[in-house]
């Protein structure tokens, strides 16, 4: 299957160590900053250009973001141009922090791995400023929204550019900002305000992770680059090298909406579902998958790191394919789906040199099929005045045509309907957690055998429901407000439907063009390195027990959602439905865990603030100022308790005197 | 020629007198003397401008003498009177002082035309005597040759070399404040109580000062400093005397600087007396005690350093804390600044307590300092007037920033200095005697120096926001217009403060020079 | 050589003379006297940027140095001098001025609140407009001298001088408790000053006890002293050396302030107008971790070694404490202020680490707080001048009504929970790697500091500026030309020094190992350095484009 | 005689002195606690002159007795106009400032 010598991971991690053999850019290359810079560009222009730039101010947004794809797509050809150690490229831009031995420079690193990032950011991101045109045509504030989507691009960019950590936190945080702007983007909503703040804040505690690995990059190794940090991490301690790994995870765990960080995702779907299908499906939310296979050798010189992000991935495989299953909401269902299917991702990053290749395949046909999913959801949502509750559509494939048409490729492609795209790259990643060896093998191997299962259940529910069975909508919902008047479903303008199209055609074909010749393994090799795992038993064995997974989910959801009639009203359901619906209480278990005592703590610093330390403060001089009034009563007025005193001074310093001699 | 007092020789020699060296306290004795022929023998209506031109040009001619004497390291009067730096630094200041507290007694346009005395101190307070003085607009001039006579005393207080001679300054020095405590033209019943009160407790004083003269006389047998200091030198089992004769001379002029606990007159005098004499006691008397004080401690007793020094830290600690914290809870002006005084003189004790060079100079610099500021702030006080006289509630201050803010301004630049602000005299004056006394081993006064400025600083704030952010009251005092007298010794304070804020060095030098005794 | 041009008196009269002419302006001529103070705080820009042009960080350590005899009894010279510490803290200040002035433009022309409470009646004092700024001018000056003195004495009474225009600047203008703030603000800060003057006494003492100044005087000459200890010509008493250190060290964590030493701040900035709470904030306090850094560090660097670690421990409470009770805030400019504890924590921390980025950090952070708590607190008292609350519960939706202002205000939120790319970011990586990399518990806990950053001002910005339009909302207006010209240039430098601060770390570093080789500190080595022979690769790709 | 018995006798006057000063109302009683007082002094002095054989406390004491006389001429003054205002010599009516 590879050419690539089933060699030792750590072998196969010092030929292909990240950045070793970069060279300086030139040529094209020296147009690596322009990628990042264009968006940037388009960003201030709209932002500092106001309203003067509110008429045409989202197609010079769409131009900034194709003119990036554009430079990205030259990169490309370039790259293809060049051969092996000329693929890394580093484009020093200017010294950026320099203090001692800190020395952190603004430098983009393009290699392999970037390059894929940057192709799917742009080309994704292109074409959802295209569909954003269509979709967020009467808003008033669409310039805006187009600024923060330049934004966006450029901030997740320079994230997948840095050739430092610390630079990559510039990007993660900036994404995180992009994120924040674009969720709470319908501000006058306070649920979107809520959702948006929410997920800057679980960010934080992710980029918590980032600085403390920085830290610890610092204090073991003297620098944060990607060159030397990675060229170091064999020599340094296990120790050392498990902190770190574990503080990346952290960090990733914040960004890819992983458990125990993960609960931010379905609210952040109160943005614009543009935004949903870009950031919170395609790009962004894979960043943490980046982050750990750009660290690759970090975590290869740490298998109890590694181990503890299989666990994290497979557990979060899990939650988020339990989630999806009773999630009504279509965008959340889709949210939920997505958490699930970085889980996949990160599960294979922890499997090591025989993940890292597959788990960056998959999140690139993820890429597209579940962008291209969302949109179709915000197609459907379009058509149907903003609903979102899936009892609330039914039979819709008769009214919008091709948005059912991609929907439904990208809904083949993401249960692994042979040879589409989620076929082979899912496929890829059950078979390397089968080879991880051992029980963690089997184990990993079972779970993301369940979740393909459970990903054909709930994503056969979100087709049947929403594109099958009885038109629900014609119906005026449970307690309808006065006004509620009867959609018309109709189909999406071209400039939403042709984003569509174009991620339909990837989720059908890109996953079969990468596994040609393993054509993307062998492209991201010299970064990640790979070895070939050792599978139990035969590669077939894992097709067929993954396809079989999938039919059976697919057949449950059909018993469940075709042959019975859908209730209006979602019925009580199990224990584990009404817990999955309610994201399995993850929003209970944080306020419980931790806003809750940390309201009462703050509640009871504001009280110890004022009464404790101010508190005392106020007490000296209050009681100074007592000693004060009571003194003063000294004073009586009466000459003769006056020279009482004073024959008393008298008395007492002649007494001290005499006695200051005798001692 | 000491001997010449000796019993030893028969025959009395006439002692020489030294008059060119004690120019200064004979003429603003010959003033005060001819203050007393000029009410006997000046036509009425002429008698304010000449006692006017009379005593300042005494004080001015004196204060010339002064500066021409300086330099001088001399023993006068047959050893009676030393006239060295210490002495001399002294009676410039008292000079000036003296200079300005007589522009503030002259002051006439206050009262309507009238003054800040009784028209007929002897008339009851409300009777029918009185109010036909007032009606006859009678004005008493008799305060001016009082005040040279309470002048001329303090002149000669802390230049006094013996005992005797330091007795007879301080009567003579307070007998006159006595009864000029009791002259004040408005509230005549709280005046006349301060008099009385100060007479007793001052008259009992002195029989302490007295009865520690005699202690030390018996132990000596010589009144003169110097001998006493010598007679320190040597052991002797009779110390009793010696240690009882000190504390209890001791206690007289603590008593005189308003140190705690001899300092319970200070507070209802500084109320009741009229405001032009309260400044020039708590300003002119302080500087003439502390200045008798070093004499004793410097002079008469440098080698009985430590006997005295743990006794007067704890008089300087309690000093300090006392005042500034009754000061804290104070409603009237005047006696809020009588606990400031209170507590300025455990500060200034704390320099004292040095007991070396730098502790007598950094005294000696304080009290200029020190007896600006106050006398300004008492100049202030004077100016705030309503039906009643003067508005020394404190409460009728409120929003006086807004109505006068020059004068507000002034009262709160004195305020400062009083709190030892840095860029005012006050912490020239602070910053000295604490170096003094951390230098001197008395770093324990100087933590508790700095704490009690801190509280000390309160009050001060206290009147300032009163002034300034408090809203003004409707039937608010007024600021009345002085003449030229007043705003002239203002503004002296005024300038006194802030150079000796921002460049203090030529005062500083002199009294580095002036700062050694005689023996 | 620098001339014998005395740069540094005149920008420090220059205020202060300014200052007296404003004041002595004609009353009613309010806007010649706002144009005078605009006029006098824009030259001393001018000066400060000619200074910072002419200083070569590779020179001397002090450049400009001037040096009069100004109290020979106490040994006190009027010396100025700047390294590259004082230098970017002067240029701060003096970039912060005319943006203040202009942002305080109408602060003092209305009658302020009555402490009582009630609606401001009548008209304004006449000369209100004077005063308020001749203060400001005033306060400048003083921190000017401040930052500039390298006599110990020098630098103590403009410390404590400060107080005083502050004390009216608080006291006369502002909210209702204003009175009360002033109060507060003055006693605390006195007490640490008199606390200190003891302590400044006492230094003096040791001093001539060593004869530094010769003829058996104390000194108060800076860099003789540290010279001294250094060479252990001056070699102090070690208890009294800590009992020094701890006068000085409480001053200075009152102003700066400290934990547990802070409950006058946010007391001072609820009551004080913004531009008065930005002075405060940005220049005076800074005045008290300049001078840990310059004072404490350099005069008592065994002392400062053996309470690092209490002191670290106390910063870190207070990134945490502050962070937490900005959370629980009901008001937004005593949020803003406790978000300033934090950040002092931050400051304080870095200082005490004693590592070249926890110095530089520092330093910079005064900077870049300086900036980001000008823009929080001015735009906020844009917002809160508008609404006539300052009750977080009063607003909302305010995003809908003047976007810009809410923009703005979203900005410099950003700027305080450090946002990679902005100003702050920098320096506080730099002091949480320069704390960690010497103290790993406490970089662990103050890096918690950065969620709770977060947490606080996204909370504020949620409940002010997201969400339906709040009734009494709705008239609000966006920002006015004026105040888009004082919001603009902090949003430039927010946006420039975070992805450029080199040329302030240029002048900075320099100063920062001076000061590590005088406490004899030096970084902490990495563990694992990475070998040489990774360098010549390095340096080819940096060297390698441009 | 032993000169000290006159010294005990003196201290003995003091005290009295001081103790009236303290325990008596009237305030032209309480003056003349005061110069008994001062006359104590005197004794001492005189005393101690003899006991050093010197004159200087002898002249003392006329010092002293001029200066009581003058103390006399200013208290008494005082305290009778107090009497004239208030009808009354005690120095416990005289309490209208305090604290």
């Amino acid at each position: 299957m590879t050419q690539t010598s089933v060699s030792s991971v750590y072998l196969a991690s010092t030929e292909g160590g990240a950045g070793m053999h970069s060279v300086a850019a030139s040529g094209v290359f020296s147009a690596t900053w322009l990628v990042i810079g264009l968006p940037l560009l388009g960003a201030a222009v709209l932002l500092l250009g106001g309203r003067r730039t509110n008429r045409f101010g989202h197609w010079l947004g769409t131009l900034f973001a194709l003119g990036s794809f554009a430079v990205a797509a030259a990169l490309f050809a370039a790259m293809l141009g060049e051969s092996g150690a000329d693929r890394s490229i580093d484009q020093h831009l200017w010294n950026w922090v320099a203090v001692g031995d800190f020395q952190a420079e603004i430098g983009l690193h393009l290699d392999q791995l970037s390059m894929v990032f940057v192709l799917l950011i742009t080309g994704v991101g292109s074409l959802i400023h295209i569909y954003s045109i269509g979709y967020m045509e009467h808003d008033e504030n669409r310039r805006r929204f187009f600024a923060y989507l330049n934004l966006f691009l450029a901030s997740m960019l320079l994230l997948v550019l840095a050739n430092n950590y610390l630079l990559l936190y510039v990007g993660w945080e900036g994404v995180g900002l992009a994120s924040y702007l674009l969720i709470g983007f319908w501000q006058h909503k306070p649920s979107a305000a809520t959702a948006a703040k929410k997920a800057f804040i679980m960010n934080r505690v992710g980029d918590f992770g980032l600085a403390v690995a920085i830290f610890l990059m610092f204090t073991a190794f003297g620098t944060f680059s990607f060159d030397e940090v990675l060229g170091g991490s064999a020599a340094a301690s296990d120790g050392t090298m498990t902190a770190i790994g574990l503080m990346l995870l952290l960090a990733a765990c914040g960004k890819s909406a992983q458990f125990p960080l993960q609960a931010w995702l379905g609210d952040a779907m109160e943005g614009p579902t543009p935004v949903s299908a870009l950031i919170h499906a395609a790009t962004m939310v894979t960043a943490g998958v980046y982050l750990i296979t750009r660290s690759a050798e970090i975590f290869n010189a740490s298998p109890d790191a590694q181990l503890v992000v299989t666990i994290v991935g497979a557990i979060t495989v899990l939650f988020g394919a339990i989630v999806g299953c009773a999630k009504d909401d279509i965008k959340k269902a889709l949210a939920a789906s997505t958490m699930s299917q970085i889980g996949y991702m990160i599960l294979a990053a922890g499997l090591g040199p025989i993940g890292y290749a597959f788990a960056i395949m998959h999140l690139v046909t993820h890429g597209f099929f579940k962008a291209g999913l969302f949109l179709g959801a915000g197609s459907v949502m379009h058509g149907m005045n903003d609903e979102v509750d899936m009892r609330r559509y039914g039979g819709l494939r008769k009214y919008m045509p091709v948005t059912f048409v991609t929907f439904g490729l990208g809904y083949l492609a993401i249960i692994g309907f042979p040879l589409l795209s989620g076929f082979f790259s899912k496929d890829k990643i059950i078979e390397a957690a089968f080879a991880k060896g051992g029980t963690t093998g089997y184990v990993l191997g079972s779970v993301t055998l369940v979740a393909a299962a459970l990903t054909a259940y709930y994503m056969t529910r979100v087709m049947l429901m929403t594109f099958f069975g009885r038109e629900r909508w014609k119906e005026a919902p449970v307690g309808a407000p006065a006004d509620w008047h009867e959609p018309h479903p109709h189909e999406s303008p071209v400039s939403m439907t042709l984003p569509m199209i174009v991620l339909a055609f990837g989720s059908v074909f890109a996953g079969g063009l990468f596994v040609l010749n393993d054509a993307f393994v062998n492209w991201l090799t010299p970064v990640t390195g790979f070895s070939h795992g050792e599978l139990p038993f035969s590669v077939w064995v894992v097709t067929g027990m993954a396809t079989a997974m999938v039919a059976l989910g697919v057949a449950v959801a059909y018993v469940q959602y075709a042959r019975r009639e859908v209730p209006a009203v979602a019925p009580q359901g199990s224990l584990v439905t009404v817990a999955a619906r309610k994201d399995l209480y993850q929003d209970s278990i944080n306020e419980g865990l931790v806003m809750r005592p940390g309201q009462y703590l703050t509640r009871l610093l504001v009280w110890l603030d004022g009464r404790g330390i101010d508190g005392f403060v106020g007490g000296l001089a209050a009681f100074i100022g007592g000693t004060s009034s009571r003194v003063r009563k000294v004073q009586t007025g009466f000459v003769r308790s006056y020279a009482l005193s004073m024959f008393g001074g008298t008395a007492v310093v002649v007494a001290a005197t005499l006695m200051a001699r005798m001692a | 020629m000491s001997e010449g007092l000796q019993l030893a020789v028969e025959k009395i020699d006439t002692p020489t007198i030294e008059y060119a060296e004690l120019a200064p306290m004979l003429i603003v004795f010959g003033v005060a003397v001819a203050g007393v022929l000029v009410e006997a023998f000046v036509p009425r209506k002429a008698r304010y401008a000449t006692h006017l031109v009379l005593a300042l040009g005494g004080m001015a001619a004196a204060f010339a003498a002064v500066v021409a004497l300086a330099g001088e390291q001399e023993v006068a009067a047959v050893g009676a009177v030393a006239v060295d730096g210490p002495s001399l630094f002294l009676q410039g200041t008292l000079l000036l002082l003296g200079i300005v507290s007589v522009m503030l007694i002259a002051e006439r346009r206050l009262e309507h035309g009238g003054d800040a005395f009784a028209p007929q101190a002897a008339a009851a307070p409300g009777s029918e005597a009185e109010k036909e003085a007032t009606a006859a607009n009678l004005h008493q001039t008799e305060v001016f040759p009082l005040t040279m006579f309470a002048l001329g005393g303090m002149l000669l207080f802390p230049a006094s070399n013996d005992l005797l001679t330091m007795f007879v300054a301080l009567e003579v020095m307070s007998l006159p404040l006595y009864l000029l405590c009791g002259l004040a033209r408005r509230r005549r019943m709280l005046s006349q109580e301060a008099a009385l009160k100060y007479f007793l407790l001052g008259a009992f004083s002195s029989a302490f000062f007295l009865f520690g003269v005699a202690m030390l006389y018996g132990y000596s047998g010589s009144l003169k400093l110097d001998r006493i200091a010598v007679a320190t030198g040597g052991a002797m089992d009779n110390d009793a005397l010696l240690l009882i004769g000190m504390a209890m001379v001791a206690v007289g002029l603590l008593f005189k600087v308003g140190a705690v606990p001899f300092h319970s007159w200070t507070p209802d005098v500084y109320q009741g007396a009229p405001t032009p004499i309260t400044g020039f006691m708590a300003a002119a008397t302080k500087v003439a005690a502390f200045g008798a004080l070093l004499r004793f401690f410097y002079v008469a007793m440098p080698g009985m350093k430590w006997d005295w020094r743990p006794v007067m830290v704890g008089v300087a600690i309690v000093t300090m804390i006392a005042g500034a914290v009754i000061a804290i809870t104070q409603t009237d002006v005047k006696r809020m600044l009588a606990y400031s005084s209170v507590a300025h003189a455990g500060f200034i004790l704390t320099g004292m307590l040095a007991a070396n060079e730098a502790g007598a100079s950094s005294t000696l610099f304080y009290l200029v300092a020190y007896g600006f500021v106050t006398l300004g702030a008492f100049a202030v006080v004077t100016l705030v007037r309503d039906a009643g006289g003067e508005a020394t509630h404190l409460s009728r201050w409120a929003g006086l920033g807004r109505r006068s803010p020059l004068l507000a301004g002034v009262f709160a630049l004195f305020l400062l200095a009083f709190a030892g602000i840095p860029l005012t005299s006050g912490f020239t004056g602070k910053f000295a005697v604490f170096q003094a006394a951390a230098d001197g081993g008395a770093g324990s006064l100087v933590i508790v120096g700095v704490l009690c400025s801190a509280i000390a600083a309160f009050f001060y704030v206290r009147v300032i926001v009163l002034m300034f952010f408090s809203e003004p009251r409707a039937d608010g005092p007024t600021v009345v217009v002085p003449s030229v007298l007043t705003t002239a010794a203002i503004a002296l304070g005024v300038a006194v403060t802030v150079v000796l804020g921002i460049l203090p060095q030529p005062v500083l030098d002199l009294a580095d020079k002036a700062s050694l005794f005689v023996h | 050589m620098n001339g014998d041009f005395p740069w540094l008196t005149v920008m420090a009269a220059l205020p202060f003379v300014g200052g007296l002419v404003v004041a002595a302006l004609p009353a009613g001529k309010r806007v010649l006297a706002k144009n005078t103070a605009l006029a006098v705080t824009l030259a001393e820009l001018v000066l400060a940027i000619i200074v910072t042009v002419k200083f070569s960080p590779d020179g001397d350590r002090f450049q400009f140095t001037e040096s009069y005899a100004w109290i020979k009894s106490f040994g006190v010279h009027w010396s100025l001098g700047v390294d590259g510490i004082g230098l970017v803290l002067i240029l701060l200040t003096a970039a912060l001025m005319p943006i203040l002035v202009l942002a305080s433009w109408h602060d003092a022309d209305t009658p302020q609140v009555s402490a009582s409470g009630e609606a401001p009646s009548g008209k304004a004092a006449p000369r209100s407009t004077h005063a308020f700024f001749a203060l400001m001018l005033m306060v400048e000056a003083m921190v000017v001298v401040s930052f500039a003195a390298t006599d110990i004495f020098v630098f103590y009474i403009f410390f404590e001088a400060m107080l005083i225009p502050m004390y009216f600047l608080i006291g006369g203008f502002g909210g209702a408790q204003r009175s009360y703030a002033a109060v507060k603000f003055l006693l605390y800060n006195l007490l640490g000053g008199l606390v200190m003057l003891a302590a400044v006494v006492a230094l003096y003492v040791v001093t001539a006890n060593h004869d530094l100044g010769g003829t058996g005087q104390g000194t108060f000459d800076l860099v003789r002293i540290s010279q001294a200890v250094a060479t252990g010509e001056l070699d102090m008493n070690p208890t009294a050396e800590k009992a020094m250190f701890l006068g000085f060290m409480f001053a200075f964590a009152i102003k700066a302030p400290l934990w547990p030493f802070h409950t006058w701040l946010p007391d001072t900035m609820t009551e004080a107008t913004p531009g008065v709470a930005v002075l405060v904030t940005a220049m005076v306090d800074k005045v008290g971790t300049f001078a840990m850094l310059r004072f404490c560090l350099e005069i008592f660097p065994d002392a400062s070694k053996t309470f690092a670690p209490v002191i670290v421990t106390l910063a870190v409470i207070g990134i945490i404490y502050g962070a937490l009770l900005a959370v629980g805030q009901t008001d937004i400019k005593r949020l803003i202020a406790y978000t300033s504890i934090s950040h002092f924590g931050f400051i304080i921390m870095g200082i005490f680490a004693m590592t070249t980025q926890g110095h530089s950090g520092a330093t910079l952070y005064m900077i870049n707080h300086g900036f980001s708590t000008a823009a929080l607190l001015l735009i906020a008292g844009f917002l809160i001048s508008r609404r006539g609350s300052k009750t977080i519960a009063d607003f909302g939706g305010v995003q809908k009504v003047a976007p810009v202002l809410a923009g703005t205000f979203l900005v410099a939120g950003l700027a305080t929970l450090s946002l990679p790319g902005l100003a702050p970011f920098v320096s506080e990586f730099l002091v949480l790697v320069g704390t960690y990399s010497r103290y790993e518990a406490a970089g662990l806990f103050a890096t918690v500091g950065i969620i709770l950053a977060a947490l606080y001002v996204l909370v504020l910005y949620q409940r002010t500026m997201t969400g339906p339009v709040k009734a009494g909302v709705e008239k609000i207006r966006d920002l006015n030309v004026r105040e888009l010209v004082v919001v603009a240039p902090l949003m430039a430098v927010l946006l420039v020094l975070g992805v450029y601060p080199k040329p302030i770390l240029d002048v900075v570093n320099p100063a920062v190992e001076e000061t590590m080789s005088q406490v004899e500190r030096t970084d902490p080595k990495p563990s694992n350095p990475i070998v040489p022979a990774a360098q010549p690769l390095a340096a080819e790709t940096h060297g390698g484009s441009k | 005689m032993n000169p000290a018995n006159y010294l005990f006798l003196s201290a003995l006057l003091f005290t009295i002195g001081a103790a009236g000063v303290l325990l008596r109302r009237n305030a032209i009683v309480v003056f003349m606690c005061v110069e008994l007082m001062l006359n104590a002094t005197n004794l001492a002095f005189v005393t101690f002159a003899r006991m050093h054989g010197n004159y200087d406390g002898q002249i003392i004491a006329f010092f002293t007795m001029v200066v009581a006389a003058a103390e006399v001429v200013v208290g008494l003054s005082i305290i009778i106009a107090i009497f004239r205002s208030r009808r009354t010599a005690s120095v416990d009516d005289a309490n209208l400032m305090k604290w």
